[in-house]
């Protein structure tokens, strides 16, 4: 864990999670393989995301998911539980966990510090709690989390020392 | 910048999105089978109304999915928004928005003085 | 002064749109082909189209042979259209650069140099420090992209976009061309493959020949004669700065940061966009394409970060898909286009309309303008002018 | 200094500061624009005019100022700052512009008395011959002269920006704004309130005309209602901000100033533009006054009526005790008021207005005052040398002089429809207050106050309550109690009938550009007789003011001349921004060092710590080459590095190529479908380089396919394809192909990839990956292998960009720099090199493979580059197939990739020349020369040791063998060389599959 950035009201933490890609029609057969496979259902309303201490699961459009590890795996289940699901035709999943890299947005004046880089619209009306979105912020794809008092963001691991020094910037004006 | 409403993710500006020109264009079953100036008109010409025009985009920096859309381009109106899978709607379902003073209008720009 | 008149009955050719091109064709028609019954409609007011509202860069420094010869026989009537009209273009030679920013960018531009210098063209290779020399309020090493030199073709230039609507109109009025205003054509009259003449907001008007030159509305007027054309309509959008003493002598354009300037004889800075990415007819275009441009003029010239946008406008650009324009006859006998300039027509104004008018006059391209024919779509004989001509203005 | 004159005023502290102006230090409050400051100092000459360099002043109070703009000195040199808007702060050092060698005396103003030659259109009809004196003497002469102010010298911006997302915005925060908001206090909305000064209240700060509303002084009534505002939940509000551009789909874009009245800090954010997304708009922006055309309307000393009004109330200072007044409507009236209420009186009261039109309790006050009345009288012109003296008054036809130094006009009220119009709404002439106003809105826009037309304070809570019913709001009505008559009045004046004196003597219609009224009239009889012709023409409207307060009175001069309605002739577009907007600003922060997105490669570091001098690829940064120490130069490092990955083994940091899994049943039948190859009959576990054409049947990218199964592969491509690729794919998939299933994931990032290759690369690897083994046999050429490596997993695929025995190593980033190092280690003992894009596009040249984007260009198709075996022609389709059969793509002579020998070997081809069969070319080309295509690659090969290149020319395959020549950047002597195949190094793939 790593602070990128401190002012009032606003903390950001560099964090490492652990991430599997997941395509596939989201029907019932796709259900039941994920459920079996990785003991956990996926979530089946768009842009939803199951959040529980262990995990997110978010449906990132109608055919794909995302699993986020919030506690540590043993990297080695991880890509047994993939080579598992890719036994299924149906089914892509492909380990994504050094893909990204992981922002945690906390405090009361996350909004607004955000809304300096993105113009996506955060408030809960149009951004419910427990959703997920996909989105510019600095110029960047993104995906955001929303959960309970924070928000968790990803970007390709490429952009980091970019998107810490944009965060940085913003926060220093 | 004009806001698009991926039926997906909800609203975003349109820069997050790409145009992908005219809509419910079919790639030919069989392109062997056709003249050059046959697959010339498929691979290098589309309509280009001024109006009411059947597009596509798709949501390049969201979710990346396509989608179609009604748009008057004389105004920039979206009129629809419609998935892939729907039905292409009947243009009889939209009437021509307002034109106005401030755009590019049906005739000139209203300034029409001509001296006596 | 021109005169506005009621249109008559009939005509030996009308040309639809009042832009420079349209003005410059009848102007060549009444003067090198001696037509005497012309008629130029435009639905607007003259010269309210692109040729109003472009940054007005003049060069001929494009890849192909087809593209140099064509632009570059522009070129060479600019140098005496203000003598020709007697009215004052103020066609100013201050030279066309284009940066380069990367390896892939001097790579094109060296070879465009080479094959500009074997057609005689003028276009030569600048390195940083000549570029720097030429204008030094430019940053280029302190930056994303840094500027590792240019192409440059000092008979390049700008020249007063109004000026040559007004002075073809003038000219052309005098040789007794009709300037028709505020008058829409509805839709093109066919008669089995054979044009008839237009149908207006004022009425029908008659004509064996029609040429159509209307820039981003010709393929909407083309499909009532049931002719499709390549062309997407695309706003393209320009900015002024407020005026400010003179701080930059040349053009400069650039591909990788993408925006342009030259700075006007009253002083203001004028900036280029690049298009839209969508069909539009609005004039208008996206706040964020203004955003993209001022970000790299900012880039490029921090100093203009102290300086203000005093307004900002778009046009309608027809693209053709391989970049290059259609001056073209079509299967409808007596129908003419000149059309698919996209974001670059202004320079080829008096070139093309020379040509075209040819075209018209002789039912038959001019050797300059055969390659622009409507065949290359199906034969696959494209000028593509996209890698080459980077920014395409 | 005077001090402060109106004790009551809104803006000014009693604090006194000093500022500069011209070098001359002046006091000034806190509080003061440098307008005030300037008039409290009674200084009256600010600037010089654009054109004649005519004397001028300060005009009005406000964002609308044709005039008084000057630079900033001490804030790098700003130019063209309104000095109606900017707030002075202690030691601002302020400058004139356009003036030479001083204010007082300008050399320029000569230009004024050589006026016939600046009429309408003076560019397009004089300066022309003779021959060359345009290019020589003419243009720098005009060019010279041109602008107003100077651009600074040196400036870095910090300024940001910030998203909004609201339900209602509401633009200004005047009287009719306010009521809004407070009906919208603790609604469900999400509010934001956005003005442009530093205070609330609008017309209830500058003028009089309010008494009290809801029974309280209107000051306290505006505290209270901020207060409310901002205990409540929802309403945010922006002071110094200006709503500037109003664009589609309700999107606004606001600039901030954060230093108003204070000194720049450097190091912080001296602006912010707000771009602001909301579901309705208030517009309650209000109105602007016009101006009246008269003689020399331009002296120092002409002033707008209502601007005149707000210097006393915003910043209690009288521009002069006994200004004459000059009307032609009823809103003149609070100035009189204002003007008693400070113990000064006007001189005299022109109003152009009938006699029983005019209000008798303004008659009644006139009389009261003893001020001199002049009904039905118009002002013919004033005079005077740097500033106004003398007013000349036309009544009944006689002629009364007036000495007074200041002028005091209105020509009425313009609703602001800027914004409106901008927004696309559609506005009316409306007969009765002689203007334009917004009749139909394109958006959901609601106006509300003056701008709406609406000049009536009783009015104003009737308005806003039945505009606002849709929403689900408060009632707030209170009572409003002014001091002035209520029913705006007006007759229609724009230009007075005058005595034309001399040449100097001018009448002017824009302040800003100099255009006079003659001036149009002038381009009217020369046919320029549509007001976007007279626009451009004359230049009237096109300044930095954009004709606020003069541009209806074009319309209304035009159409007494062309005899039309107003409403005929229309108005020219409103274009955004609503003011000058900051280029630092709108550029924000993304630009200098973060103009664009920078990505790195996992082991850059590395890179950087090993003198990689980096190239930018797309957003990537890549290894160019690496300096072996100082000196090094380019050429030597690359020489060095290539000839040693031949000899043992170099190594490459592959991670910027694209790389994209593909699964589902389809997944076969997909990839025959994007790719020219065919994987049909392709074993598992084996790869293909293979090409990605458009439908179009030009080459757009290459890459190596891995098949896994006839289900699932795994394809790369280009470092800058990969973006366009997988969305290529996507879009295949989902528009055309539905019916395939098939999933895409982009795995660039999760995979760090290293190309490593040469004759000992087999030895260094095996070493490392002790379980795995690589022998020919085992491992040959173009087949893969997955495997788990240190708890991560890793995949090995035997290729080559090289032509040396070659692999690519793929693995996680998190421990590819460990095997990066580890490779190094087990690499010493054979001096292994990091390699850079330089020496690969080298190397692959050796071996003659093509660069996408190199020896492509978008008209290059396979066969061209010999790559005929790569189609597969049993398919039946895959996208581009079609197009390859076309008549011109199907020549037998297009251009065609060749290798290219000069025969002196030592000398070196330039990329880009050109292959011709003349041996010398003209010393000034005049007609054009022939030539056969281009040298696309270019190399001194140290593996060969002589020069090589690759080039694409007509009908190549016929000419290998033969004696041609290549151009030089610009000498006479062509180079002779010899075509030859485009491979030269191990055209039999010994090294590859050794
Ligand atoms: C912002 C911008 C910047 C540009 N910059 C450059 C540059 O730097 N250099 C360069 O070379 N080029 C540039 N261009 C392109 C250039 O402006 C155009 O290619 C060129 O002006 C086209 O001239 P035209 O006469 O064909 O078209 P236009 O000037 O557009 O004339 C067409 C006319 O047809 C009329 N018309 C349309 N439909 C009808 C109808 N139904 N009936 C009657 N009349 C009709 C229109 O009202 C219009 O007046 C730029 C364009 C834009 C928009
Ligand atoms: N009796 C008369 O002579 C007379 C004349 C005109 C108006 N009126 C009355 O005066 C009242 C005016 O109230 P109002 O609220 O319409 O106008 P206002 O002048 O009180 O308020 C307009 C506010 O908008 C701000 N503003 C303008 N442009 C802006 C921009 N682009 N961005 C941000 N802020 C901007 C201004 O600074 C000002 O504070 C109305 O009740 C009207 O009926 C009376
Ligand atoms: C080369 C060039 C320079 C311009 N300079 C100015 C200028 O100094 N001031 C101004 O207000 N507009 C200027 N304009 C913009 C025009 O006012 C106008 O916006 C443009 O012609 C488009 O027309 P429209 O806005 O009426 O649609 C300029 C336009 C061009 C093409
Ligand atoms: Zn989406």
């Amino acid at each position: 864990m790593n602070k990128v950035v401190t002012l009032d009201g606003l903390d950001i933490y560099q964090k490492n999670f652990q991430q599997i890609l997941i395509r596939g029609d989201g029907r019932e057969n796709f259900n039941k393989i994920i459920k079996e496979n990785l003991s956990v259902s996926p979530p089946s309303k768009n842009l939803e995301v199951t959040n529980t201490d262990k995990y997110l699961f978010a449906k990132s459009s109608f055919d794909q998911w995302n699993l986020l590890y919030l506690e540590k795996q043993e990297y080695n289940n991880i890509l047994i539980n993939i080579s598992k699901l890719n036994k299924v035709d149906e089914i892509l999943a492909t380990d994504y966990s050094y893909g990204q890299v992981y922002f945690e947005v906390i405090g009361k004046n996350k909004d607004q510090f955000l809304n300096k880089l993105t113009q996506f619209d955060l408030r809960p009306k149009k951004f419910p709690l427990n959703s997920m979105a996909q989105t510019l912020i600095a110029r960047i794809e993104c995906s955001i989390f929303n959960l309970k008092d924070k928000y968790i963001i990803t970007c390709n691991r490429s952009f980091e020392s970019y998107f810490i020094e944009r965060l940085k910037d913003i926060a220093s004006l | 910048m004009i806001l698009i409403n991926c039926p997906y993710c909800g609203e975003r500006e349109q820069s997050e999105f790409t145009n992908g020109g005219e809509a419910h264009v079919v790639r030919p079953k069989d392109p062997d089978s056709l003249s050059d100036k046959e697959w010339g008109q498929y691979v290098f010409f589309r309509s280009n109304p001024k109006g009411i025009f059947y597009e596509r985009w798709v949501h390049t920096h969201g979710c990346k999915k396509w989608f179609n859309a009604v748009r008057d381009t004389s105004t920039d109106t979206i009129l629809k928004i419609y998935k892939l899978s729907d039905r292409r709607p009947e243009i009889s379902e939209f009437q021509t928005t307002l034109k106005s003073p401030s755009g590019e209008p049906i005739v000139g720009s209203g300034n029409f003085a001509v001296k006596k | 002064m021109w005169e506005s008149p009621d249109p008559k009955k009939g005509y030996d050719v009308i040309i639809v749109g009042g832009g420079g091109h349209g003005l410059g064709t009848a102007y060549y028609l009444a003067k090198e082909h001696g037509f005497k019954n012309i008629a130029v409609i435009e639905k607007g007011w003259l010269g309210g189209g692109n040729t109003g509202r472009n940054t007005t860069i003049i060069r001929s420094n494009y890849l192909w042979n087809e593209s140099a010869h064509l632009y570059d026989h522009s070129v060479k009537l600019w140098e005496n259209l203000s003598e020709d009209l007697n009215f004052n273009m103020m066609f100013s030679q201050r030279g066309v650069m284009n940066l380069a920013h990367n390896e892939h960018d001097i790579k094109e531009m060296k070879r465009r140099i080479s094959a500009n210098r074997l057609n005689g063209l003028d276009t030569k290779w600048l390195d940083a420090k000549e570029i720097k020399e030429l204008v030094p309020i430019m940053n280029t090493e302190n930056l994303r992209y840094p500027v590792l030199g240019a192409a440059f073709q000092p008979r390049g230039g700008v020249a007063r976009h109004d000026a040559v609507a007004w002075g073809y109109a003038l000219r052309s009025n005098e040789m007794g061309v009709d300037i028709i205003q505020n008058c829409e054509v509805k839709s093109i009259k066919t008669d089995n493959y054979k044009v008839e003449g237009v149908e207006t907001s004022k009425g029908l008007i008659k004509a064996s020949k029609v040429a159509i030159v209307a820039s981003g509305h010709t393929s909407v007027l083309a499909q009532t004669a049931g002719v499709r054309l390549p062309l997407q309509s695309r706003p393209l959008q320009a900015l002024v700065s407020e005026p400010i003493k003179p701080v930059i002598n040349t053009v400069v354009m650039s591909n990788a940061v993408h925006a342009y300037v030259s700075q006007s004889d009253k002083g203001e800075l004028v900036i280029g966009a690049g298009t839209d990415g969508y069909n539009s007819f609005t004039q208008r275009g996206g706040y964020d394409v203004i955003e993209e441009t001022v970000r790299a003029i900012v880039e490029l010239y921090p100093i203009f970060g102290k300086m203000k946008m005093l307004r900002q406008w778009g046009g309608i650009v027809d693209i053709c898909p391989d970049a290059s324009p259609i001056i073209s006859k079509c299967e409808v006998k007596g129908l003419y286009f000149n059309c698919g300039w996209g974001t670059g027509g202004f320079k080829a104004t008096p070139g093309s309309a020379n040509v075209f008018a040819h075209t018209i006059a002789k039912d038959e391209p001019h050797k300059i303008n055969e390659a622009f024919n409507l065949e290359r779509f199906s034969d696959g004989r494209l000028i593509d002018e996209h890698g080459a001509a980077a920014v395409a203005h | 200094m005077s001090s402060i004159e109106n004790s009551n005023c809104n803006y000014i502290t009693n604090k006194k500061i000093k500022i500069f102006f011209d070098g001359k230090s002046y006091d000034a409050f806190e509080g003061d624009t440098i307008a005030s400051a300037l008039i409290r100092n009674k200084i009256k000459l600010i600037g010089r005019s654009f054109k004649y360099h005519r004397p001028r002043g300060i005009y009005t109070c406000g964002i609308e100022e044709p005039n008084a703009l000057v630079q900033i000195l001490n804030e790098h040199n700003e130019p063209n700052t309104r000095a109606t808007i900017k707030r002075v702060y202690d030691g601002i050092n302020i400058s004139s512009q356009n003036r030479w060698p001083s204010l007082a005396f300008d050399v320029g103003s000569i230009n004024n008395l050589l006026s016939p030659i600046f009429s309408a259109g003076f560019y397009y009809k004089t300066f022309m011959g003779p021959r060359g004196f345009w290019k020589k003497i003419y243009e720098p002469l005009i060019r010279r002269t041109a602008g107003l102010g100077k651009p600074p010298n040196n400036f870095r911006s910090k300024s940001i920006h910030q998203n909004h997302n609201v339900d209602i915005l509401i633009v200004g925060g005047g009287l009719s704004g306010l009521i809004a908001a407070r009906k919208l206090i603790d609604t469900n909305y999400d509010v934001l309130l956005v003005e442009q000064d530093s205070y609330l209240g609008g017309i209830l700060k500058n003028s009089n005309k309010v008494d009290s509303i809801d029974g309280k002084k209107t000051t306290d009534w505006i505290n209270e209602t901020e207060k409310l505002i901002l205990k409540s939940n929802n309403i945010k509000i922006l002071k110094n901000t200006l709503v500037t551009s109003y664009n589609f789909t309700n999107h606004l874009i606001a600039l901030e100033d954060k230093f108003v009245g204070k000194k720049i800090d450097l190091d912080k954010s001296e602006l912010i533009l707000h771009k602001i997304r909301t579901t309705n708009t208030i517009l309650a922006n209000g109105h602007i006054e016009r101006f009246i055309s008269f003689r020399n309307n331009d002296l120092p000393g002409v002033m707008l009526a209502s601007s005149f009004e707000k210097y006393i109330h915003r910043y209690g200072v009288v521009p002069e005790k006994n200004p004459v007044i000059f009307t032609n409507n009823s809103s003149t009236f609070s100035l009189v008021k204002s003007l008693i209420q400070q113990r000064c009186k006007p001189l005299a009261y022109i109003d152009a207005r009938k006699k029983e039109d005019i209000e008798d309790e303004l008659k009644d006050y006139l009389k009261n005052h003893d001020i001199q009345f002049f009904p039905e009288a118009e002002v013919e012109g004033c005079q005077g040398n740097k500033e106004v003296e003398k007013v000349r008054i036309r009544t009944n036809n006689s002629i009364i002089s007036i000495n007074s130094s200041m002028l005091c006009i209105s020509g009425g009220l313009n609703p602001d429809i800027h914004l409106f119009t901008q927004s696309k709404g559609l506005v009316k002439w409306d007969e009765k207050i002689i203007t334009f106003k917004p009749n139909t809105a394109f958006q959901n826009t609601i106006t509300l106050g003056s701008v709406s037309g609406n000049y009536n304070f009783h009015k104003i809570f009737e308005e806003v309550e039945e505009k606002l019913s849709f929403l689900n709001i408060n009632k707030y009505v209170a009572k409003i109690e002014i001091n002035v008559e209520d029913d705006y009045s007006i007759t229609e004046l724009w230009e007075t009938k005058n005595d034309k004196k001399s040449n100097w003597s001018k009448s002017f219609i824009d302040l800003h550009n100099d255009v006079t009224t003659k001036d149009l009239t002038q381009a009217i009889d020369e046919g320029y007789d549509r007001i976007e012709h007279l626009k451009r023409y004359t230049t009237n409207s096109m300044g930095t003011d954009q004709g606020k307060i003069s541009s209806i009175n074009s319309l209304g001069i035009v159409s007494k001349l062309l005899n039309k309605k107003i409403s005929e002739i229309g108005t020219t577009t409103y274009r955004p921004p609503y003011a000058p907007l900051s280029f630092a600003a709108i550029a924000g922060r993304s630009t200098y060092e973060f103009y664009d997105p920078e990505r790195k490669t996992p082991i850059h570091n590395w890179h950087v710590k090993n003198h990689a001098v980096f190239e930018d690829v797309g957003q990537w940064k890549r290894p160019w080459y690496y300096k072996k120490h100082e000196d090094e130069t380019m050429h030597q490092a690359v020489q060095r590095e290539s000839k040693q990955t031949r000899k043992t083994a170099g190594i490459l940091d592959g991670s910027t190529l694209g790389k994209i899994e593909i699964k589902g049943k389809d997944a076969l039948e997909f990839m025959n479908l994007m790719y020219t190859n065919a994987f049909t009959k392709m074993r598992p576990m084996t790869s293909r380089y293979a090409l990605m054409l458009g439908e179009d049947g030009m080459i757009m990218d290459d890459g190596i396919i891995c098949k896994i199964s006839d289900k699932h592969f795994i394809a790369t491509t280009t470092s800058s394809g990969a973006p366009k690729v997988l969305a290529h794919m996507e879009e295949f998939l989902q528009t055309e192909w539905p019916h395939l299933q098939v999933y895409l994931n982009s795995i660039t990032e999760q995979f760090t990839t290293f190309n490593i290759s040469g004759p000992k690369t087999r030895e260094i690897i095996s070493q490392i990956f002790t379980e795995i083994d690589f022998s020919n046999e085992k491992f040959p050429f173009m087949t893969f292998k997955s495997f788990n490596y240190k708890n991560t997993q890793v995949r090995i695929m035997r290729a080559s960009f090289t032509g040396e025995l070659g692999y690519e190593i793929y693995i996680s980033p998190e421990h590819a720099l460990e095997l990066w190092e580890t490779i190094f280690k087990h690499g010493k003992e054979f001096n292994l090199v990091p390699y850079g894009t330089e020496t690969m596009h080298l190397l692959r040249a050796e071996k003659g493979y093509v660069v996408i984007g190199q020896e492509t260009d978008g008209t290059v198709t396979p066969v061209d580059i010999n790559f005929n075996w790569m189609i597969g022609k049993n398919k039946k389709d895959f996208i581009g197939k079609r197009s390859l059969k076309r008549s011109d793509t199907a020549r037998e002579d297009r251009k065609q990739l060749v290798g290219v020998v000069p025969l002196d070997k030592s000398q070196l081809i330039d990329e880009g020349q050109h292959i011709v069969e003349c041996e010398n070319l003209p010393k000034q080309i005049k007609t054009p020369i022939e030539y056969l295509g281009h040298i696309s690659s270019s190399y001194y090969s140290p593996n060969l040791n002589h020069c090589i290149s690759m080039a694409m020319i007509k009908g190549g395959n016929k000419l290998i063998g033969k004696t041609l020549f290549v151009s030089t950047p610009s000498g006479i002597k062509n180079i002779p060389v010899e075509i030859v195949k485009p491979i030269f190094i191990d055209p039999e793939n010994k090294r590859l599959i050794s």
